[in-house]
């Protein structure tokens, strides 16, 4: 077990898929696949064992947060979901990438809770919920995976690539390693202007076995620069299991090697995922350099595209590579009826509350998907902008 | 002799080259090295040959598998480095610097038997940005003590694939995905397809067409259109890119006067850019003309990458105009 | 008004910017940003601006100073990334998939007004391998999305930093160490010669001379020799390789009907090619020639490399026979 | 302070200048400039503080390799010495690089020491020393200084890149960090062909700063592969000092990160050297994978080249960016009379057969000299060779 100096250290083994079984309440997608077998209320102390980065109490996070928290982690899900039904049910035409980020809200919402509005955050392929989380615009993504016009990208990206400068947005992006490189970048860039922003990487399990995912953290530790690398280990990367592609348990240990204050989470909770950013923005907002975060958690659906996912049907099964029943483990510990649970225990909301939130996320993602739909197609010629500022190249294809 | 896939051929090429030679060693990242034939035959390179000739998967660490590779090609092991297809140039100072340098600086002592298996998107809509690219071959030509081809079909692709197993030096084959469908009868058994000799696909007099990979597709497409329309066309598919069989391509352009190459590569500094300059200087007085993708990334959109990509109408509009 | 010397030239260019713009910003390896100008002056952007616009020092890692330079330029900042000679293609890949690339993939919404100041060696003898290189500017060239200038004197070489540093988008400045010792007035106020904008170095009308960088250099010194031998060259240093003023070049072979290009890069695939190809393509009937460094890496020893480079004396040697 | 749960764990700050300016026994060459105040025999105390990691005596290596590593680090010194001496007299019209190794003897010899004929070195631009102690001919490596027919490239390299296949020398290498690629290539490459060969990778401290020196570390630990790193930790990056470029105290804490077992090691004492490396070997050969060895050093000269340097003046003075007390302090820790002094206290050798080796030494490198000033020049046109095995490519210089 590696040792974490700095911080109290709490890295910690994941817990097996055996106690993640239990039959725990569940909101209707979840019911459509999951197994779920009934509603058990959860108690205070089930809910909270203690800070020690695996499974958070709620004490202390503000109502709002809390809200907060919960209707984004539903706006990702669904409007993912929604996606997908529209991708499997054939009748818009739907094409090109689609890397679902379902199951892993809960890293995305628990960090960006953490975050200010003018923070950086800088993401991969798998960033819907990093989006969402940051305030990106659904109708604007809806339209961008219809490549229509009114898309974020103006349809030039696709799902992979959705940017929102204007929202510290950098830009999901199609390779995997440059963000821990443009979010260190970030974090020098709030230096030179003078602010405590923050910039944030996110990269799958598979990004750190790679010379930019070292680079950007080296140089935020050589700078001190305002960094926080989350590693949204979901333990496969396309089909590679992790554990064929490093030697570490924990991937948080390279932390070790670089001097960096490092801990291993569980993704699975959105309060643990906060509570252990917040100490990471702490320590970049003063000053104090670079946090490495791992999150241990999964997701529900294929690599990218709909193999194995039905319509109607929550998650997707029969894959290849994995076992459904683990599928089945991770979706019994899924962060959004836990924490809903937490929410109805310690009477933050009724259940009936939290039904009409889900209910109006689901009609917002709904709509979001019909403006995409009417939205205008692009213009054949559009692509010979936007390479250069402020000229057009050639349209060399027509050879005369 | 059956139509085989593209993936499949140069499986089938791979593993009869690591029948013949016991340490050939591949080291690739999530394309697991298996394949079935039409007919029901199962290639499982790693359940044939086991670690650590073909390690079970590898991480995503394009610079190891090349970098390493080149370790263990420079020791006598002929090594194949099968780089995944978003990132055709994450390894290029290493090919530039390291791969294609050591035989020489080192006044010949270092063999460098190592081929990089580069997989390539071509134009395709929906992936945009980093995932529908084409070209990056011309930028590996453009690199001493380097060997490109660039197979157009399964056929060709198996018969390079031994060809550049066999070769001492560094080759690069650059497999782009949409050859793979491509319907050709591909031999059971091993062959070499020589690198640096060109195909002529088709006789002609009125005009030359040149294309490679995808383009060649395209041109391929366009035919049955071309000879509606009563244009003799000379097609020539050069499959290597370095070495370019440029004198294949000089002599066609002597005999029609006119030549067209199609690249779904970049217009600036493109392969169509060397072979019109190298045709400019042999054959004083031929008609030149290229159709490249613009100097612009690859679209998601449909309508636009589609527009933007050299295909059978945009030939067969160009040639009409170019010996109207 | 005085000669200085090229790395001063273009650390005045950085100074007078950065004193107009609060956050300009710079990475560097080892190349410390001091320089002393002939008449004593003194620039030591780290003692004038100090942590963090101009870090002291910075470690052997390029790919920070491309990668981490970009994730600055996306944020607002604008950004020079120095990346050392020896390693032109260190960054290639995120040049390739991010830097050219992100303005167009997000549809306009990226700025990334970056500057890449490479180094390059240029061809040299003792240096050999990796050390002796030039020509890789072509290769960035062919990259979408990506202006490439590259200046052959102190005078070019502050007129076009200042111009990539008000440029919105990435700029790849290549500086050949070559040019630093050529003797230019070099005015201390700021000033810009655009990208894209070619210098007639001299006009004529027996043949038309191409070159820019060391290349530039050697035609230079080749035209005492050509005018004792009574040839008119007109001379043109394009400058920018990315925008290629192309039709300065063209209109001059109009009038001349010959075109040499000498480029210290490669034969194959180098700006000479592109050059060529679109020359070819425009001015039909043109007599054309490249004169260029062989496809292989630069050996050490001094017989062997200046044997290999394009200089004066070959120039004049083949100016003779294309006018002959 | 870094922990090494693995092997003991030896890491050791550097002692400070002020232990290591003491009046030592010093060679010839040293009472040149290094300020040497006497001859003080060491005793067995003095020179044996204990096995860890900083200072080793003697006891357990056989004579033979005793004086193996006596002689062999008298050899590169010296030959750099006289190369160097060659180059101020500029009657050699020598030129081109030269990367001087001289006071990093110790860590090249005495990882060699521990090393098989048939294992593999991947070097770095200074690697003279890796050469000499791997085996390297020295007449071949004059007549690749002096660019000339005979040498070991064939005039095509220089100093910076020579290599010898034959004898597992991988090349010296003009580019910061391949080879800890080519280094794990060559232990996968000893796996592949079924032999129990290692793979030594040597850099300098700025090499750990980059994306290949993290995938060759990093994957030879996921493959367990047969392969050494040794960090030849000077404390400069040309002039740049270490400290600016890295956060870490010891270099080798960089191990920590990726599960490898890692060393802090003197690396002016031989023995020192030699004892971490075997080892390190031991491991590799029982397939348990790789290990990362710093090595704490000093070059006496400059980075490349002769500033600072005098014609029969040991050690380049007056450089900028470093002080001379710094290297003088570093020169009375020498390696070369420090074994010198111990194979005599410990009765190996009397005074007399350690000059006696030491000439023969000088004299056999003055002879190589001679051999490069009168080998054949190259021819003009031999360059178009060697870029393919068997083809030349044209002399496109000529346009016409
Ligand atoms: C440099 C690079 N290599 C390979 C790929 C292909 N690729 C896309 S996603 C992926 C797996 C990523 O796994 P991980 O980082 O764990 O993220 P996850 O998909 O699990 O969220 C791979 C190999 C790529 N996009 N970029
Ligand atoms: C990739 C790369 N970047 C930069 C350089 C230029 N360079 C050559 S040696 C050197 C310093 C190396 O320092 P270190 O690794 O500590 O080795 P030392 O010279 O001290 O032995 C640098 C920056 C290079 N050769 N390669
Ligand atoms: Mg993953
Ligand atoms: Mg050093």
């Amino acid at each position: 077990m590696p040792r974490d100096e700095i911080d109290g250290g709490r890295t910690e083994h994941l817990p097996g898929g055996a106690e993640a079984k239990g039959g725990l309440s569940r909101r209707s997608f979840l019911q459509i696949a999951a197994g779920a077998t009934g509603a058990a209320m959860a108690t205070k102390a089930t809910v909270a064992r203690a800070g020690n980065g695996w499974s958070m109490g709620l004490e202390g996070v503000p109502r709002e947060k809390l809200l907060w928290m919960y209707e984004t982690m539903l706006k990702s899900r669904w409007w993912e979901e929604e996606m997908k039904e529209a991708f499997l049910a054939g009748k818009d035409g739907l094409y090109g990438a689609f890397h679902i980020s379902i199951g892993e809200e809960a890293s995305a919402v628990g960090v960006m809770a953490a975050l200010r509005e003018d923070d950086y955050i800088a993401s991969n392929h798998r960033g819907h919920a990093h989006l969402v989380a940051k305030g990106g615009d659904i109708d604007k993504m809806s339209g961008e995976l219809f490549f229509r016009s009114n898309g974020y990208n103006l349809g030039f990206g696709g799902s992979m690539h959705i940017t929102d400068v204007s929202k510290g947005i950098l830009g999901m992006n199609g390779i995997i390693g440059p963000q821990y490189l443009f979010a260190a970048g970030a974090g020098y860039s709030a230096k030179v202007r003078g602010t405590d922003q923050v910039a944030v990487a996110f990269g799958g399990d598979g990004s750190v076995n790679n010379g930019w995912y070292y680079s950007g953290l080296r140089n935020a530790a050589l700078y001190k620069l305002p960094m926080i690398a989350v590693i949204e280990n979901n333990g496969y990367q396309i089909s590679m299991p992790q554990a064929r592609t490093n030697n570490l348990v924990n991937l948080s240990q390279l932390g070790a090697g670089m001097d960096i204050p490092h801990e291993t989470v569980n993704g699975m909770d959105v309060l643990a995922v906060y509570a252990v950013t917040q100490r990471a923005v702490a320590r970049a907002r003063r000053g104090d350099g670079p946090t490495l975060i791992e999150a241990k958690n999964y997701r529900y659906y294929d690599h990218s595209g709909l193999a194995g996912a039905k319509p109607g049907v929550f998650g997707a099964f029969g894959l290849p590579y994995r076992s459904d029943s683990e599928n089945r483990a991770w979706m019994a510990e899924d962060p959004i009826p836990k924490l809903r649970r937490q929410l109805v225990a310690n009477a933050i909301l009724t259940d009936e509350e939290a039904t009409q939130i889900e209910d109006a996320v689901r009609a917002r993602v709904l709509q979001s998907l019909d403006t995409a739909r009417n939205a205008a197609r692009v213009a054949h010629d559009a692509a010979l902008s936007h390479v250069f500022a402020d000229t057009k190249v050639p349209a060399s294809q027509f050879a005369v | 002799m059956a139509p085989k896939p593209g993936n499949y051929a140069v499986l089938e090429a791979i593993q009869h080259e690591m029948r013949r030679d016991p340490h050939l060693t591949m080291l690739y990242e999530y394309q697991r090295p298996t394949a079935v034939s039409p007919t029901g035959t199962v290639i499982d390179l790693h359940a044939e040959f086991g670690e650590p000739r073909i390690p079970d998967w590898g991480p995503i660490d394009e610079e190891w598998f090349v970098g390493g590779g080149a370790g263990i090609a420079m020791t006598g092991v002929r090594t194949i480095a099968r780089v995944p297809s978003m990132c055709t140039l994450r390894c290029f100072e290493l090919v530039f610097n390291q791969v294609g340098k050591l035989r020489h600086m080192t006044g010949g002592q270092v063999n460098m038997p190592l081929v990089i298996w580069q997989d390539a998107s071509g134009r395709r809509p929906g992936s945009a940005g980093q995932h529908a690219d084409a070209g990056q071959e011309a930028l590996y030509a453009a690199i001493p003590g380097i060997k490109v081809v660039v197979p157009a079909n399964p056929h060709d692709a198996k018969g390079l694939m031994i060809a550049a197993l066999r070769d001492p030096d560094p080759v690069i084959f650059f497999h782009y995905s949409g050859i793979n469908s491509v319907s050709v009868d591909v031999p059971d058994e091993g062959y070499v397809i020589p690198i640096g000799e060109a195909a002529i696909r088709q006789e002609g007099t009125d005009i030359t067409l040149v294309g490679y990979g995808p383009a060649a597709i395209e041109i391929n497409k366009s035919l049955p259109d071309l000879a509606a329309a009563g244009i003799s066309a000379e097609v020539i598919d050069p499959r290597s890119i370095k070495p370019l069989p440029i004198e294949a391509i000089n002599a066609s352009v002597r005999k029609t006067g006119k030549l067209l190459v199609v690249d779904h590569g970049h217009e600036t500094l493109g392969t169509a850019s060397e072979i019109i300059a190298r045709v400019a200087m042999a054959v004083p007085g031929a008609k030149l003309a290229r159709s490249t993708f613009p100097d612009a990334p690859p679209p998601g959109a449909a309508e636009m990458i589609t527009w933007m990509t050299p295909d059978a109408p945009k030939i067969v509009d160009a040639v009409r105009k170019m010996v109207a």
